[in-house]
Order: structure tokens, then C-alpha cells, then sequence
């Protein structure tokens, strides 16, 4: 299988992510620039950190109208997986492929460590490798990574089990200790911490692989590979 | 030319990290008599003639929800002021 | 309100420079003004040459004070592939790979605009390191402030943070190390140095040379607008009638372009080396120190740029300005003719401005084009490798001259409260507040993150790693410069080793007060000297540095503070080796000798308010041998830590091993109460696993005294012949760690 | 209670990356006519009844010299709006 790492202007994530791909996840990957405007060929899409456009005006503002919006439109509408991280959530949220918004962290100050997630949501194509309400420990690295949607919007996102991960010791201020979420259907993921830097003991934790892994395991169950 | 100033706020509901820490300073600082903060953003968009009025005001509210305002979050109106930007 | 246009300023007229002497305010004596004047020019300068001269004469291009002091410097070593002189210095570490390494002071600017100070500082060190061809892979920074006293200081602290916070954290360059000490002597004179850490491919060098007549020279990055035009050369120089405009004369860092220009230049640098002459960055003194030093440095040839081509963010801005202009996030190159229009595109393609502005020509005339007419013309080397040098006189401070010899003796009637209190100290607390804030993990290299002595950043796909940190105890080095230079970078390669590491090279900021003043030259000298000797001690050349003078106020100057920032390089990935202890039951040794190590510590500041004395004794022998020991002990796999002993002593450095995994200890020494505060060198407290014991012990000899062991039961107990130290991991943990950020919030 | 209305703002020689930026994905997105984009902060403070007008606007003053304005690099202004406070 394939998976795409966008890269926009300002993003920094973009060879982290795709290393982990190749080298420890030991899958295909390619780094697609925000000028292209096709996603054919690919099985997942990864959305890396970072501050693109410098996350001037509001993080990931810039960003979404970028001329490769309209294919992750179009690849997260017809059902595959697509996931953003940390820079990567902000945009997708932006672009109205995830409901609510970031703010900044209640600190008003960027934060950079490890934090306990639990597994909220056992289910989903990003998090079926983990086991429901197991501990794990990812780094978050953000400013503006307080999670906000009105009270309609959670009630919903509770009721479709949309929420994957959420903090044991909220960092931000997220509404409900959200840490990530994916959309009414599923295969979009958004999430503040960063998978991709927990995927080597030598790091620190390897509790990251299992994101990458478990979107491998649905492409590959659904025997449906695009190349 | 006319000058468009754009005022964008958050929505009342939204608690604002940034607003509350200025808040918090100056309290702090001693001035008790700051009941509240509010922090928003402010822009002047300088924009060329030859726009009829309608449809300067649909360019500005497209770029208001495209890029300028997150309606999830923040409210904005303006005011399109032509005899400044004459200056 | 807002004025319609700004009135472009009236230039004096070259008498009137001569007559009123216009010249003193923008930086220039007597004596070089009539250099310029008599030997350079052989006529009188025009407005637009003072001002090129004053910034290129000025101590931050020209090290005009500080040169004869760095030639003292040891600079050579056989992996020495760039030594001190090009933006950034490299060794070679093997596999035909080199690290970059260098670091910058921005004090003054910090002082005046803490948060944007802190951006720009980094800003511009990151361009030091890519202009070499090298991606920058971390930054450290060395942070000395007063202790915050009111609010404002704590804001204040907090913004130089940010500063640093946002840049890196944007740019996606992890910092990853620094360090951290409040003292009052900063008062006025917070220090605010970063360094940067960068990766290259040795066949990639590039050099800051503009050669080949009819090559272009070519602008990359952000426009040109009136910002920091007093950076370099003139602080209080008076450019302009409006005053409030004046003020506003700070340069705003934009790490997005940053990393634009980044990427688009080590693209270039990478992928289309057979079109690039030379890459510099534009930092003090613009456009004019960054072409005439790529001038100078090509020999043998001139220059000329058309500034009406030199992209402009402001309206009517002179000839003067553009070329003094410190705006960031810019570079200069030098093009082989006929491949312009290739570079352009690959800027362009990068979303990057790129314009040709000029390009080398016959002779070694420097001259400068605006609306049409030549606004300066002068000898290249006049500006860049003529420039003054001055001999400076040395005199010893009269504080050292009746330094009392005896050491200070700490009062402790109970081990455990002062204890308690130095955990206290701002200096000693955890800065976890301050790193807490930095993107420490991007790039996904990071071993040793934060918190432990010197941080380990891995070779992506080599079983290699480098270990880096910053170093200097000011206070040191107010009672000897000489030894206190020493002890820096001791401390630095302690940091290094006790990480698994063998020095590879350093890299320095000097800060200090004003060279003109004997005693204070003193300082600068005598550190230099005491800073040499060590480096080449431990094999451990200075690859690239920076300086930073006149930190003084009312005549009183800060500490003299050379911060070193030293890279080891660690041959193996299981070498790597924190500073927590790991399991109940290891051994704990303090190995190297303990003596009276109180004056200048910060127990005789903590209980009496001041640093006085001598400086307690020093041997760099000693300290070369017990090095060795360690890494002995780490590469034949004995240690499970290693912490080296610095500021507080032996009973810091066992608290500190203590917090990262809550296991406690139990031991006993034959040290007194006192000695545990001692902060003599050459020393590391390591933990060895029992079945090592034997191998470990006879392998150290003497030089160690086995102390008891790591305990399960989260508690600290440590037996001196004359009292104990009795408390919860838990509750020191808590004083430590909170010290900080309660100051921080 | 009055409301206080702070508009702070870089001043002219001043780069402000953040309006560049909007400037640049305005053009990128086809609306050429925006000649220039300036953005600054919007404060709204709600402020105690009690104070003199004079003494209101030195309080001003000092929280926008200590706090919310830079005065090296932002220029600042606010309006006293009496009546919207009421509401
Ligand atoms: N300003 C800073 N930025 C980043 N890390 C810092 C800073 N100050 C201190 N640290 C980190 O905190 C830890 C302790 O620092 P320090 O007390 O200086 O160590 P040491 O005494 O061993 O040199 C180190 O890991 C250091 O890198
Ligand atoms: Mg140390």
C-alpha cells in the first residue's frame, strides 16, 4: 500500500512522518506537494505538523485553500483514510473535514512533552491495532491545540464514537480531554499528539506505531490497494 | 480607494486563552476596575476602486468566511470607510 | 495623524560630516574617521561611505578589539575541516559527514525588545549554519538574567522565551539543550546566546565568496525596510528628524520566510553547486558586511550593486539605508554568469524572492549605484580585511588583586533544610518552564531531550549520535578569568562525556564589558587564554564563536560570561547515558577527589548574598584523567548513569539523578555536611550495576568512593561524618521543579 | 461601566509577517483589487463606572504603555463608547 504526507509551505513534520513510514512502518510513501491537486494512486493520506504559512491569522487557515484541498476533499469523501496531525488536525478542521476548531492552550503557551492518551475508541480504521481504553504515551508539541466545538457538535461526536483519543491529564484545555477525532463516517482522523514521534524505544516510546499500523491492517483487510 | 476595516471577534460563548491572560495581567498589575477583556483582530483592507457597492460588500463577506474569520469560533462585521483611504 | 510621505532625511554633505564631526555619533572615532579619510579614500567621505564604514568598523563585523585576543584561541585539530573565520565551523565526524556549529549573542536587542530580540537572535544563527550547506538539526540557548524580582522581570524573561519558543518551534529546528542561571550581575545585561547545531555533507561546502568577474551577485529573502539600521555600529546615532519613528527601528523575526529561504537555499546549494560561486547571510550591518565580506574574502576583485534593483519594503528609502538595513530572513549569493535565470526559478519554485542586483568586476573598487549615480566607491579590503585593529591594555581588576585566599565555610546546622533551600534556588531549579516551551523532538532525533546533561540528537541511519550543551559559571570567572575560563569548558566536555561522548570541538560567545577598559580587557584576555589552554587539553579546537562587549553599566560590568557550546560525538547508540539513576540496587560512586570548592559556588551566594575570594584550585590534568575514566567506563558498558557534579555540588547531583525515575538512595560518605555543597571539579556521580562492581572498581582505582546504593523506596537519606540528608524524592522533586515555574506563570 | 475600545497596530516601518500572509493568499486567490492588508489587535476592556474622564484616559494610557501596546514597534488608539457598555 501507499500513503501520501502532504507538505505545505511551513510544515516541518512532513520527513518525520515519512520516515517512520518507510523505515519502521516499512510501507510505500511519497511526499506530495500542496501544489499538486491529485491524490490517484494512494491509499492513505497523512497530514504532517508543523506551521504552515507560519500559522499566521490562525493555524491552518492559510493552508486549506491550498490548491491540493479539493483532491483530500474528494480522497476523504470517497472513504479512505486520511489522517492529520498536530498542524494536520488544525487544517483538516479548517477545511471542514472535522468539526470544531483549535484554539490556543489554555496556558496561552506552546507545550512540548509526553502525555498519557487513552484509547477511547477501539473501533476506528486509526486505532484498532490498540486496545479500547488502553494507557499510552505520545508527545504533544503545540500552541494551539485546545480542542473547541459547541455542545450539539460533542453530544455528537460522543454519540458516533468519533472520539479516538482524549487526554488523561488535559494539557490544553481540549472540551471533553479530546485528543483526537475523526469524522461522522470514520476515516478522517485528527489529532493533537504526534504518533510519528513515539514510533522507536530510542525515542522514547514506540506506543505511536500503532496509528500507522492500524491503517495499514483496514487497507490491507479490504484487500482494496491502489498502485 | 476605499478602506475596509474588518473587526473579527470571538463568539461570546468561546473562552479566549489570550483575552484572559491580558486579563489576568492586569489584575495583577492592580487595575481592579477591568471588569473584562475581549481580544480580537482587526485588519484595513485597502482595496482598488471600481467596485459598485454590492458587490464590494459580497467580496468582503466572501473573504471574511473564506480566510479572514473561523465561523466555528469568531463573529466579524466592518465598515467600509472611502474617505480615509482618499488620504 | 499619519503623515502623507515621510520626509526622506537631508544627508550631511561630506565637509559638514568633517566639520561637525556627524562621523562620532554613527560610530567612528577621530582616529579612523582620518584612516578613511587619508589612507583610504585620499578625499573626504561621502554620507553613504561613513555609514558603510562605521558598520563594517564596528566591533560586531570588524572584531576590531577582540581579533588579537581570538588568535589565541586553539583552533587546530586533525577533523578540523573549517576553523574560525566562515559563518559557521565544521568537523568532520566520519562517513563523509561534518557537524556545523556556532553560536550568537543577542543581548542588546533582547534587552531593548525581548521577544523579538530572541526570534531574530535565532533567526540569525540558523542562517550561519545553512549558508554552510548544513541543515541546522538543534539549537541550545544560554540564558543569564537577574533574579525576577517584580512582575515586569518575570514578563520579561518570559518574552526572550517565547522569542526563542516561537522561531525554533516554527522552523521546525529542535532546541534541545541550554542553560539556565540568575544572578544580579545581569541586571542590566541579560545575555540572551543561542547556538545552532547543523548536519552536512563534507563534498557540499560552500563558502561566503563572491569571485569571477561578471558573475552576479544575487538578493534572496525578505525585503529591505528600515529595521535595527543602528543594529551594528551606532546605538544611540540619530539618523532621523522623526524620533518616534526612530524607536521603531527593531527587526520582527518571520520564521515562515525563514524556512522558505531554507529549504530554497540548501536546494540550491545541493542540487545546483555547478552554478553557485558563494552563499553568505545577511546579518549585522545587511547588505553591505555580507557583500563586502564575500568581496574581500574572493580577492582580487571588486563589486557593484544597483540598489535601485534591491527589493524594498518602504517607500524612499537612501542609499544608506538599504545597505546598513538589518531586516532578517535574507542571504547574498554569488552566481556563475549565465545561470541566474536557473536560480531564480528555483527560488521561485520555493515561493522565495530572489532578484540580481548586481556583480563582480575588474579591480577592488566596492561601489554602490542609486537612482543612477555612484554613491560610493571604495577599496573592498578597506572595508572588510583592513579594518582597524586595536591592541587593547590589560590590567588586572583591583577585586582580584586582594582576593582572600581562604574559602568561604557554609553554615549548615541542618543538612536537610539548606538542602531544601538550594533546590530552591532559580539557578539551580529545574528549567523544565523554559524547555518545556520548545519543540525539543522535531526531526525525530532527539535521544536525550532536555533535562539531562548534555543533550543526544542520533545520525538518522548511522549508529552514531552527537551530544551537545552549553556552559559557563560567570561567577567563576569574575574571581579568576583565567581558570574560571578553564572550568567552562571543563564543564562543558564533563556534560558531554558523562552523555556517552568524546569532544569533538566548541564554539563560544564572549560576553563581556568594555575592551577599552584595562581591567575589563583583563577578563576578556585572561578568559580567552584559560578557555585555550583547556580546549586543547581535551582535544577539543574552537570551530567558530561570537562576541559580545560593552555589557557594562554605570561602569560596572556583567560577569564575564564566555559561553561555550561544545559537540561530542557518540560512537555507538549504546553508549548513550543519562543522568537518572535506573534501578534500585546500582551502585552509586562519586568518582574524583572533593575538596573546599566554595568561592564563587552558589552556597557562599545563597548564604551570604555575594561571591567573593579566591577561586578555588583547578587541574586540568586531573580533570582530563577522571574524563578518560568515564568514558572508559561507558564504552566498556559499566554505568547505568552518569551526572557530572556542577552548581550545588555532589548532593544536587544526587537529588537530580533521583527525580527522572522516583527511585531513592541510601548512602554514606566520609564527606563532611559541607563538602556535599563543595563544587570542585572534575567530578561525576555514576551508578553501576552490582554484577559490574568489580570491574568498574578496578578500573577507577582510587579515584572513587563507592557511596551505597539506588533504593525502591522514593527516599533520599545520605550519611556525612558530621550529619545526614533525610527527605522525600517526592517533596525535593516538587521544590525543585516548581521553583521555576511558579516564578514563570 | 464604559467600554473601552483599543485598536493597537504596528507601526509603519514595521514587518508585519502576519499581513503579508493574508495579503499573499488574497492574491493568490484571485482577489487582485486588495491593494494592501494591515492587521492589528482589537481590544474591548470593560471598564468600572467611577473614574473622571481624565482619569479614565490615563489609566488607559498607562495599560496600553505597559501592557497591551509595544511601544517600540506598535502604535496604539482606543474610543470611549459609554452607551454600548450599557447594553
Ligand atoms: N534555556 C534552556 N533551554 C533549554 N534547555 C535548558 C535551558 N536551561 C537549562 N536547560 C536544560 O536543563 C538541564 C539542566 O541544565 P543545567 O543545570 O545547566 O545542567 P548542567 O549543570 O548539567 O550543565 C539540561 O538538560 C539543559 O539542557
Ligand atoms: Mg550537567
Amino acid at each position: 500500500m501507499k500513503f501520501a504526507v502532504l507538505a505545505f509551505p511551513g510544515s516541518n513534520c512532513e520527513m518525520d512522518l515519512y520516515n517512520a513510514i518507510k523505515d519502521i512502518i516499512k510501507e510505500d510513501v511519497e511526499l506530495v506537494p500542496y501544489k499538486s491537486q491529485s491524490l490517484a494512486g494512494f491509499d492513505a493520506v497523512l497530514i504532517p505538523g508543523g506551521f504552515s504559512y507560519g500559522d499566521y491569522l490562525r493555524s491552518g487557515a492559510i493552508a486549506r485553500l491550498s490548491p491540493i484541498i479539493p483532491a483530500l476533499q474528494a480522497f476523504a469523501k470517497s472513504g479512505k483514510p486520511v489522517l492529520g496531525i498536530c498542524n494536520g488536525f488544525q487544517i483538516l478542521t479548517e477545511a471542514g473535514l472535522l468539526p470544531g476548531s483549535l484554539q490556543k492552550n489554555v496556558s496561552a503557551k506552546f507545550i512540548c512533552k509526553d502525555e498519557t492518551l487513552v484509547v477511547n475508541n477501539d473501533h476506528s480504521m486509526f486505532s484498532s491495532a490498540y486496545q479500547q481504553g488502553q494507557l499510552i504515551t505520545l508527545p504533544i508539541a503545540h500552541g494551539d491545540g485546545n480542542y473547541y466545538c459547541d455542545q450539539e457538535t460533542l453530544k455528537e461526536l460522543v454519540a458516533n464514537n468519533q472520539i479516538v483519543f482524549k487526554y488523561t491529564n488535559n494539557p490544553n484545555g481540549s472540551v471533553d480531554n479530546i485528543a483526537g477525532i475523526t469524522n461522522q463516517q470514520g476515516n478522517v482522523l485528527g489529532m493533537m499528539p504526534h504518533p510519528e514521534r513515539a514510533v522507536e524505544d530510542i525515542l522514547g516510546s514506540d506506543d505511536g506505531k500503532g496509528v500507522f499500523q492500524s491503517i495499514v491492517k483496514h487497507i490491507k483487510s479490504r484487500g482494496v490497494i491502489y498502485e | 480607494m476605499a478602506l475596509v476595516k474588518v473587526y473579527v471577534n470571538y463568539k461570546k460563548s468561546i473562552l479566549n486563552p489570550e483575552a484572559q491572560a491580558v486579563n489576568n495581567a492586569l489584575q495583577r498589575l492592580g487595575y481592579e476596575d477591568i471588569e473584562d477583556v475581549k481580544l480580537g483582530k482587526y485588519f484595513e483592507l485597502t482595496v482598488a476602486d471600481g467596485k459598485s457597492k454590492a458587490d464590494l460588500d459580497a467580496e468582503i463577506n466572501e473573504i471574511c468566511d473564506k480566510l479572514l474569520a473561523n465561523y466555528n469560533m469568531e463573529n466579524y462585521h466592518y465598515e467600509i470607510d472611502e474617505t480615509e483611504a482618499a488620504k | 495623524m499619519n503623515k502623507v510621505a515621510q520626509p526622506i532625511q537631508t544627508e550631511a554633505t561630506p565637509e559638514q560630516i568633517r566639520d561637525q564631526k556627524s562621523y562620532l555619533s554613527m560610530g567612528l572615532t577621530d582616529y579612523e574617521y582620518g584612516l578613511i579619510k587619508d589612507n583610504v579614500l585620499h578625499r573626504l567621505p561621502n554620507y553613504t561611505e561613513v555609514g558603510l564604514f562605521s558598520g563594517m568598523w564596528s566591533e560586531h563585523c570588524s572584531y576590531k578589539n577582540s581579533k588579537p585576543v581570538l588568535k589565541k584561541f586553539f583552533t587546530k585539530g586533525q577533523h578540523v575541516v573549517k576553523g574560525p573565520g566562515e559563518g559557521a565551523g565544521i568537523i568532520d565526524i566520519g562517513d563523509n559527514q561534518g557537524v556545523v556549529f556556532k553560536a550568537e549573542s543577542h543581548n542588546h536587542p533582547s534587552a531593548v525588545e525581548p521577544f523579538q530580540g530572541a526570534t531574530t537572535g535565532v533567526g540569525g544563527i540558523l542562517r550561519d549554519i545553512f549558508s554552510m550547506g548544513a541543515r541546522p538539526i538543534a539549537s541550545l540557548d544560554s540564558l543569564r538574567f537577574a533574579t525576577p524580582k517584580t512582575d515586569r522581570d518575570n514578563y520579561f524573561i518570559q518574552q526572550i522565551v517565547a522569542g526563542i519558543s516561537a522561531y525554533g518551534n516554527c522552523i521546525g529546528v529542535p532546541t534541545v539543550g541550554g542553560d539556565t542561571a540568575f544572578d544580579d550581575a545581569y541586571e542590566h545585561n541579560p545575555l540572551v546566546n543561542v547556538m545552532c547545531v547543523g548536519l552536512m555533507d563534507l563534498d557540499k561546502i560552500e563558502v561566503g565568496a563572491a569571485a569571477g568577474v561578471g558573475n552576479s551577485i544575487i538578493y534572496v529573502g525578505a525585503k529591505t525596510g528600515r529595521d535595527g539600521i543602528n543594529g551594528a555600529s551606532f546605538a544611540s546615532f540619530q539618523f532621523d528628524s522623526d524620533h518616534e519613528s526612530q524607536r521603531s527601528a527593531v527587526q520582527v523575526g518571520d520564521p515562515f520566510t525563514e524556512k522558505l529561504v531554507m529549504e530554497a537555499c540548501l536546494d540550491v546549494i545541493n542540487n545546483h553547486s555547478e552554478a553557485l560561486v558563494g552563499i553568505q547571510d545577511m546579518g549585522a550591518a545587511g547588505l553591505v558586511s555580507s557583500s563586502a565580506e564575500m568581496g574581500s574574502k574572493a580577492g582580487g576583485n571588486g563589486m557593484v550593486l544597483d540598489l535601485d534593483l534591491v527589493p524594498q519594503r518602504e517607500a524612499g528609502m537612501s542609499a544608506f539605508e538599504l545597505m546598513l538595513s538589518e531586516s532578517q530572513e535574507r542571504m547574498l549569493l554569488c552566481v556563475r554568469a549565465g545561470h541566474e535565470d536557473d536560480l531564480l526559478k528555483v527560488f521561485a519554485d520555493h515561493g522565495v524572492d530572489a532578484v540580481v542586483i548586481g556583480h563582480v568586476t575588474e579591480g577592488h573598487q566596492y561601489q554602490l549605484l542609486h537612482h543612477g549615480e555612484l554613491v560610493a566607491d571604495v577599496p573592498v579590503d578597506s572595508l572588510a580585511s583592513e579594518a582597524p585593529v586595536y591592541h587593547r591594555q590589560s590590567a588586572m581588576p583591583e577585586h582580584l588583586k586582594h582576593a582572600d585566599n581562604h574559602q568561604f565555610q557554609p553554615q549548615i546546622t541542618n543538612p536537610t533544610e539548606t538542602l531544601q533551600e538550594m533546590l530552591g534556588q532559580l539557578t539551580i531549579a529545574s528549567k523544565e518552564a523554559i524547555y518545556e516551551t520548545y519543540d525539543t523532538q522535531v526531526q525525530t532525533n532527539t535521544v536525550v531531550a532536555p533535562g539531562s546533561d548534555a543533550a543526544v540528537v542520533r545520525i538518522r541511519h548511522y549508529d552514531k549520535a552527537l551530544a551537545m550543551t552549553t556552559d559557563v559559571n560567570g561567577r567563576y570567572l569574575y574571581l579568576d578569568p583565567r581558570i574560571g575560563g578553564q572550568m567552562a569548558v571543563a564543564e562543558s566536555a564533563r556534560n558531554v562525556v558523562a552523555s556517552g561522548a568524546v569532544p569533538l570541538g566548541i564554539t563560544d560567545c564572549l560576553n563581556f564589558g568594555n575592551p577599552e577598559k584595562p581591567d575589563q580587557f583583563y577578563e576578556l584576555d585572561q578568559a580567552v587564554m584559560g578557555m585555550s589552554e583547556a580546549c586543547e587539553k581535551f582535544a577539543a579546537p574552537v570551530i567558530s564563536g561570537n562576541v559580545s562587549l560593552n555589557n557594562e553599566y554605570d561602569n560596572v560590568p556583567i560577569y564575564p560570561t564566555p559561553m561555550v557550546g561544545m559537540v561530542g560525538l557518540i560512537k555507538g547508540l549504546d553508549h548513550v547515558t543519562t543522568q537518572d539513576f535506573k534501578q534500585a540496587g546500582d551502585l552509586v560512586y562519586v568518582v574524583g577527589k572533593t575538596g573546599a570548592g566554595f568561592n564563587g559556588s552558589q552556597i557562599q551566594k545563597m548564604q551570604t548574598g555575594e561571591i567573593s575570594g579566591q577561586l578555588f584550585d583547578f587541574d586540568l590534568d586531573y580533570e582530563l584523567k577522571i574524563q578518560q575514566l568515564i568514558t572508559n567506563a561507558i564504552q566498556e558498558k559499566l554505568l547505568a548513569s552518569a551526572h557530572d557534579i556542577s552548581e550545588g555540588g555532589l548532593i544536587m547531583a544526587i537529588a537530580e539523578s533521583t527525580f527522572g525515575n522516583q527511585l531513592g538512595v541510601n548512602l554514606s560518605s566520609s564527606l563532611s555536611v559541607s563538602q556535599f555543597f563543595s563544587e570542585t571539579q572534575s567530578r561525576f556521580l555514576v551508578s553501576v550495576p552490582a554484577e559490574n562492581q568489580a570491574k568498574f572498581e578496578q578500573m577507577v582505582g582510587k579515584e572513587a568512593e563507592l557511596l551505597g546504593a539506588v533504593t525502591a523506596d522514593n527516599h533520599l537519606f545520605v550519611q556525612a561524618t558530621n550529619g545526614y540528608f533525610d527527605v522525600d524524592v517526592d517533596k525535593a522533586f516538587k521544590i525543585w521543579k516548581g521553583a521555576l515555574s511558579c516564578r514563570l506563570k
